[in-house]
């Protein structure tokens, strides 16, 4: 490997009280990827997501930014250099307005000029079809806004790489042909995506890569076709 | 019981009556100018003379004691206006409620001298508080009567403007440990309120035992307090033991204290004495609260004994009694010839010109319900400035469960003392 | 100096009993309401009150005296939460803990000023519940505190096998854990809340009842249980029956132990409120739910 | 800002200048203490309305700064300017290290921590008597030598302005968005980049170095300075002014803090009955004015204003 990966954990291990969430899991991103990553409930994918991007302590393991140790840092840290995420339950600043909404993580940017970012922000509105409502506090938004929101915020990062927790879930059909949408344009523009979610229709048709979990444990990696018929994972699907 | 005890003498009003109504309409309508600020008030023809009551009415500060403070200070107006007033004017008090906190005494004080013109200001309960409002009365040149304020940082900052007319903690300490020193104890527990009143006590106390080389050891507690077991039994178990345990708290703190230190066999007993300090001890509700507790119980009266009452007193008392249907405590007695002091001192420099109030009050030579007021204008010692240097003061010991303090023995000082011991200790 | 221990220790266990008895009344409208009442102390002055008022006026015995304060104080304080709490309910408040804040810090400061005018300024003291005090050996405690200890603890004991064993107990925990899922299997929470804070008044009220004898009455009474059923209601947990059980009398047997044994004597007393609030601020660093705490009960 | 704001501030501040002129000793006194609490109010509504923590012992950080100005000019008799300095730092490190204790709490935990906070540094004040004057208060040099309450006045004035513009700087610049993003959701402030550690510790020191600045005026203004400072009753009447006020908008919680001064100074002649009728006002005004009564007032004399004509760009402070 000439190139370190993107992200990369080597026995990335969570409990909470004597329940492994995350046992041991070596799991690495490389840039431009677009990976999948599914598994029952409770097979730790979330708690997966809030270790690579510091929203949890790690107990052991390691976890590396194209090759720099990064575990322990903060998530402030981690979104700082270039990590993404939306979160399984929309977490948005309710009471501010949509832009205000996107100008957080802008301006928390290093040498962030307000100007620029007022720009980019507006950008990302318009891209996400939510140019019209900038002025309009967060928590007066659909739900479905408020995903597209989450995700414009995320982007305002410039994230290299973002994670999405459950976009999928408790989405309308349309919505869900938007967000895949949005999710493949980026993609196509550079950007490497991990994405959790039950919905594997939707994840079929976005992901080339596939990782499957299983109570806190990887079972499976891959090619999606070479997964689908891999037969632990569907003993953990059918099991549970 | 006689109303003139101490700083902390209260009585059992039980406040349904706290305010009649009269004085309601008169509050309100007083408040009612009161929101308009920026107006003046036009002069009316028979413009009274006005004097200021500054004291605490809520808590945190002495509430009750202010209360009764505020009820003899209208009985002192109401008796003066019934004569004809001063210079042909009657009297007229604004009451301030200063909650025992500097802050509220100073606002309260620049709105007496400022927005109610007052001639003079009276009053107060806590000594920190009147320390504040020192500063605004010698601001403004407002002759300012302390009543119920022991500290004697009052007198001693020699502000020309500020008199006292209750004892000071150099008078009153001085005869508690003389008479602790003349009555043979040996070793001395002193438990006080953490606060200004409490603290300052317990200061004066403890240099008079130092000096008599009595020994003695120091305690205190939040004025809050109300459960004293632990204090107690830890009192009880010292080595070597007590054989007297003086005591300064608010009602709220000193029946339960009382009650406990009785119930755990500590005092008062054979071996230990108890002398509860501040005036709660000749409290019309003290019996009710503290009930065989109170037996042999030592307290300081710092009212006239009743040996040496006046017609005044007489009528006073009796006066009180039938409208609040109790006896006045000492500061009751205190306000009461405050306003009086002030009438005096108005009617004879004939004027109500600060400078007149003040010459009025030096040269003050008038008996009240206390005795016989003159203001020293010694400055040696520096607290002695202003104060009423002859304030009675005098020990008593109760012999008889639900014993009047007017007829509890006087064992100290001598010229007052109606028995020949000094103390008598609690037979088992 | 065992002797001492014990029977420090044994008047400690006593006052405990009365914290846990003031302190469970607040965590149940925490747990139920979400809200932290700072009328709690005055709540409790009110139930002293009201037990004086129906022994001397109406002459009932001195402990159905205690019932019937108790029960005064469930009225009192369901007219309050009807007056002043509803508007927590509707969906769409905005930051309902600084309502709940400020909302109990007026009647606190209204309840404790109007009690000087209504109950007068002085303490007042009902009669014993019965004269006298136990002695064995060196332990001396007044029937007074016995019957108050023992008071309390039948009320805890009741109000535990209320919480668990009848069908009303188990719908406020159920509204306690979740309002929504509460209202799908038919609980009007509502009703639930309305009830929470009858009871928690009734709790204070029957401690204040309770200590009346000991501790005589005053309308600033409710100052220090006040800052001490905070404490104790953090460190057993909001929203923690037993765990402010068990608090409170931990916190009455160490404020006591603070006091017989710290060695300036002089402050020692004056730190002993602060000994409280000390422990409880490094309980908050290390656990900062409390120790017996429930980690959903962040406020809403 | 809206050209009406403008104008209505230029008024406001010409009323201001003119004020000890129109009324008395009295009311110039009472308009001096109001100030005071506005910058304590204010300073309270910038950590908790906007950083979102909910603290009831703020008034300690006033204790904090007036006691630092007292003691440093009564025992080591360091000029008072100097002193109230002090106080600021000392009040800001404190508070930056009360913000950095409880990270990790919110809600009731926060807002009971800090009043236990504020009790602890009470009984110790009360306590330590040799060094602070107990209860007893400490005496505290005056600040200037003249008969009138003019220079405090003028002095209060400017530090209120001083104060309460420069948190609104703060308030609008990208500190205030992190500030409320914060407020608004911590796990959500952390992934958008923002250093929620930081921010919060900021907040508490910057509110509690701007409480320091009131306390050290108020030191040498009342003369003595008491433990009672730092009570719970006095944090309640602090965030009274700020509900009161509308707490989101610092130039409404500043004419709170002086409106409910007056008003319970207008109260003052109802003696017993003073703090009965203003936990009554409070109960009302909460149960059914809930955004405070000031703040509303204020929204509707502006949108009026700009009903007239004038052309909106966005203000930040909605």
């Amino acid at each position: 490997m000439a190139m370190p990966a993107l992200i990369e954990t080597r026995g990335l291990s969570k409990h909470f009280g004597g329940i492994f969430a995350v046992d041991r899991l070596d799991f690495a991103v490389n840039a431009g990827e677009l990976v999948g990553l599914i598994g029952p409930n409770g097979s730790g994918k979330t708690t997966t997501i809030n270790l690579l991007t510091g929203h949890l302590k790690i107990d052991a393991g390691q976890v590396r930014l194209r090759g720099e140790r990064v575990d322990g840092a903060a998530a402030s840290v981690f979104a700082a250099r270039g990590v993404g995420r939306t979160f399984q339950i929309t977490q948005l600043f309710s009471r501010m307005s949509v832009i205000e909404n996107m100008l957080v993580p802008g301006l928390a940017r290093a040498h962030a000029e307000k100007r620029v970012v007022l720009g980019e922000a507006r950008k990302h509105l318009e891209f996400l079809g939510l140019a019209s409502l900038e002025t309009l506090q967060a928590k007066n938004l659909s739900g479905g806004q408020q995903k597209l929101l989450e995700l414009g915020r995320a982007l305002m990062l410039k994230p290299e790489i973002l994670f999405l927790d459950e976009p999928f879930a408790g989405v309308n059909p349309y919505l869900r042909d938007e967000i895949i949408g949005f999710v493949k344009t980026l993609h196509e523009a550079g950007r490497t995506f991990v994405i959790v979610d039950h919905d594997l229709d939707a994840i079929q048709r976005l992901v080339h890569r596939l990782v499957v979990m299983s109570r806190g444990k990887k079972i499976a990696d891959g090619p999606l076709a070479e997964v689908r018929t891999n037969p632990a994972v569907i003993t953990a699907y059918s099991g549970v | 019981m006689t109303g003139e005890h101490t700083k902390r003498g209260s009585s059992g009003i039980n406040g349904k009556r706290a305010l009649p109504r009269r004085d309601v309409l008169a509050l309100a309508s007083a408040g009612a100018a009161a929101t308009l600020p920026v107006f003046g008030r036009p002069a009316r023809a028979a413009e009274p003379v006005k004097l200021g009551w500054v004291g605490p009415l809520s808590p945190p500060g002495g509430y009750a004691e202010g209360l009764l403070m505020k009820y003899a200070s209208a009985m002192a107006a109401d008796d003066i206006n019934k004569q004809g007033g001063v210079l042909g004017r009657p009297i007229e008090i604004l009451y301030q409620d200063t909650r025992g906190m500097a802050a509220e005494g100073t606002a309260a004080a620049e709105r007496l001298c400022v927005q109610d013109k007052v001639a003079a200001i009276f009053g107060e309960f806590h000594s920190s508080v009147a320390l504040a409002e020192m500063e605004v009365v010698h601001k403004y040149n407002v002759p300012f009567l302390a009543c119920d304020v022991w500290s004697q940082e009052v007198t001693a900052k020699g502000y020309p403007q500020v008199f006292r007319n209750s004892i000071t903690f150099p008078l009153l300490d001085v005869m508690i440990g003389d008479w602790i020193v003349a009555a043979g104890f040996k070793n001395a527990a002193l438990l006080c309120e953490q606060d200004d009143i409490g603290l300052a006590w317990r200061k004066g106390v403890a240099d008079v035992l130092t000096a008599h080389k009595t020994p003695f050891q120091l305690y205190t507690a939040d004025p809050q307090a109300t459960d004293f077991t632990a204090q107690v039994l830890r009192l009880k178990a010292n080595n070597p033991p007590f054989d007297l345990f003086l005591v300064l708290y608010g009602e709220a703190g000193a029946y339960p204290m009382t009650r406990e230190s009785h119930s755990l066999g500590f005092a008062p007993t054979a071996n230990t004495a108890l002398f509860v300090s501040g005036g709660e001890a000749v409290d019309p509700t003290f019996w009710k609260n503290v009930g065989k507790a109170g037996l042999w119980l030592i307290c300081e009266n710092v009212g006239l004994p009743k040996s040496a009452w006046n017609d005044k007193t007489k009528a006073f008392v009796a006066a009180f009694n039938a409208k609040y249907k109790t006896d006045p405590p000492g500061s009751a007695m205190e306000a009461y010839d405050a306003v009086w002091n002030l009438a005096e001192a108005i009617k004879n420099s004939g004027s109500t010109a600060p400078e007149a109030i003040i010459h009025g009050l030096e040269t003050l030579h008038w008996v009240g319900t206390r005795g016989l007021y003159t203001y020293s204008t010694s400055k040696d010692p520096a607290w002695a400035y202003h104060q009423y240097m002859d304030a009675p003061e005098s020990i008593l010991q109760y012999n008889a469960q639900d014993q009047s303090s007017f007829d509890a023995p006087i064992v100290w000082p001598k010229k007052y003392a109606t028995v020949p011991y000094l103390y008598k200790k609690p037979t088992a | 100096m065992l002797d001492y221990f014990l029977i420090q220790s044994a008047n400690g266990i006593v006052i405990g009993v009365i914290y846990a008895l003031i302190a469970t009344g607040l965590t149940i409208i925490f747990a139920l309401l979400k809200i932290v009442n700072f009328a709690h102390g005055e709540l409790y002055m009110m139930g002293g009150y009201f037990g004086y008022y129906v022994i001397t006026l109406a002459g009932v015995p001195p402990l159905p005296a205690v019932v019937a304060a108790m029960a005064i104080s469930f009225a009192f304080a369901v007219a309050i939460e009807r007056g002043l709490l509803t508007p927590l309910y509707s969906p769409g408040m905005e930051r309902k803990s600084d309502y709940g804040i400020l909302i109990t810090f007026g009647l606190a400061v209204f309840l404790r000023n109007i009690a000087i005018i209504i109950f007068g300024p002085f303490p007042l003291r009902p009669p014993s519940f019965f004269d006298g005090d136990l002695v064995l050996g060196g332990l001396i405690i007044s029937y007074d505190r016995l019957v108050a200890a023992g008071g309390g603890l039948l009320i805890l004991v009741l109000l535990i096998f209320f919480l668990n064993r009848t069908v009303w107990g188990q719908a406020l925990n159920a509204v306690s854990q979740s309002r929504e899922s509460a209202s799908i299997v038919g609980i009007n929470s509502e009703r639930m809340y309305m009830f929470a804070f009858g009871l928690g008044g009734a709790l204070a009220g029957g401690a204040g009842a309770l200590v009346a004898p000991i501790y005589s009455l005053s309308p600033s009474m409710g100052l220090v249980p006040d800052t001490q059923a905070f404490v104790i209601v953090i460190l057993g947990g909001l929203g923690s029956v037993s765990g402010s059980i068990i608090a409170g009398i931990l916190l009455g047997l160490s404020e006591n132990l603070f006091i017989a044994f710290l060695p300036d004597p002089n402050r020692g007393p004056s730190y002993a409120n602060a000994f409280g609030l000390f422990i409880m601020m490094l309980v908050l660093l290390f656990r900062p739910t409390g120790i017996f705490g429930r980690h959903h009960a962040a406020m809403e | 800002m809206r050209a009406p704001d403008i104008l209505l501030s230029l008024l406001l501040a010409g009323l201001a200048a003119a004020f000890p002129f129109l009324v008395n000793a009295y009311w110039l006194h009472v308009m001096i203490i109001g100030m005071i609490y506005a910058i304590i109010a204010a300073s309270w509504s910038l950590l908790a309305g906007f950083a979102g923590q909910f603290s009831f012992g703020h008034v300690a950080f006033v204790a904090i700064g007036g006691y630092t100005a007292g003691i440093l000019a009564v025992s080591l008799h360091v000029p008072l300017p100097l002193g109230m300095l002090a106080g600021i730092v000392a009040a800001a490190l404190i508070g930056a290290g009360v913000g950095w204790t409880c990270l990790r709490m919110s809600g009731p935990y926060l807002a009971i921590f800090t009043m236990a906070f504020s009790e602890v540094l009470r009984i110790t004040i009360v306590t330590e008597n040799e060094i602070t004057g107990g209860p007893g208060g400490l005496n505290v040099p005056q600040l200037f030598h003249a008969q009138t309450d003019l220079p405090y006045y003028y002095l209060i004035l400017a530090l209120l302005v001083v104060s309460v513009v420069g948190m609104m700087l703060v308030l609008a610049s990208r500190w205030g968005l992190f500030f409320r993003a914060i407020r608004e959701n911590e796990q959500a402030a952390a992934a958008a980049g923002v250093k929620v550690t930081r921010f919060r510790i900021l907040a508490c020191a910057i509110a509690s170095g701007v409480a320091g600045l009131a306390g050290g005026f108020y030191a040498p203004y009342i003369g003595i300075l008491t433990p009672d400072v730092a009570s719970q009753d006095q944090m309640g009447l602090v965030v009274a002014m700020a509900i009161v006020g509308g707490v989101e908008t610092l130039p409404g919680v500043v004419a709170g803090a002086i409106a409910v001064e007056f008003m319970v100074e207008a109260l003052r002649s109802y003696g017993q009955w003073r703090l009965v009728l203003f936990g009554l006002l409070l109960l009302l005004t909460m149960r059914f004015a809930r955004n405070g009564l000031l703040a509303p007032g204020w929204l509707a004399i502006r949108r009026l204003a700009v009903l007239q004509g004038q052309r909106l760009i966005r203000g930040t402070a909605d």
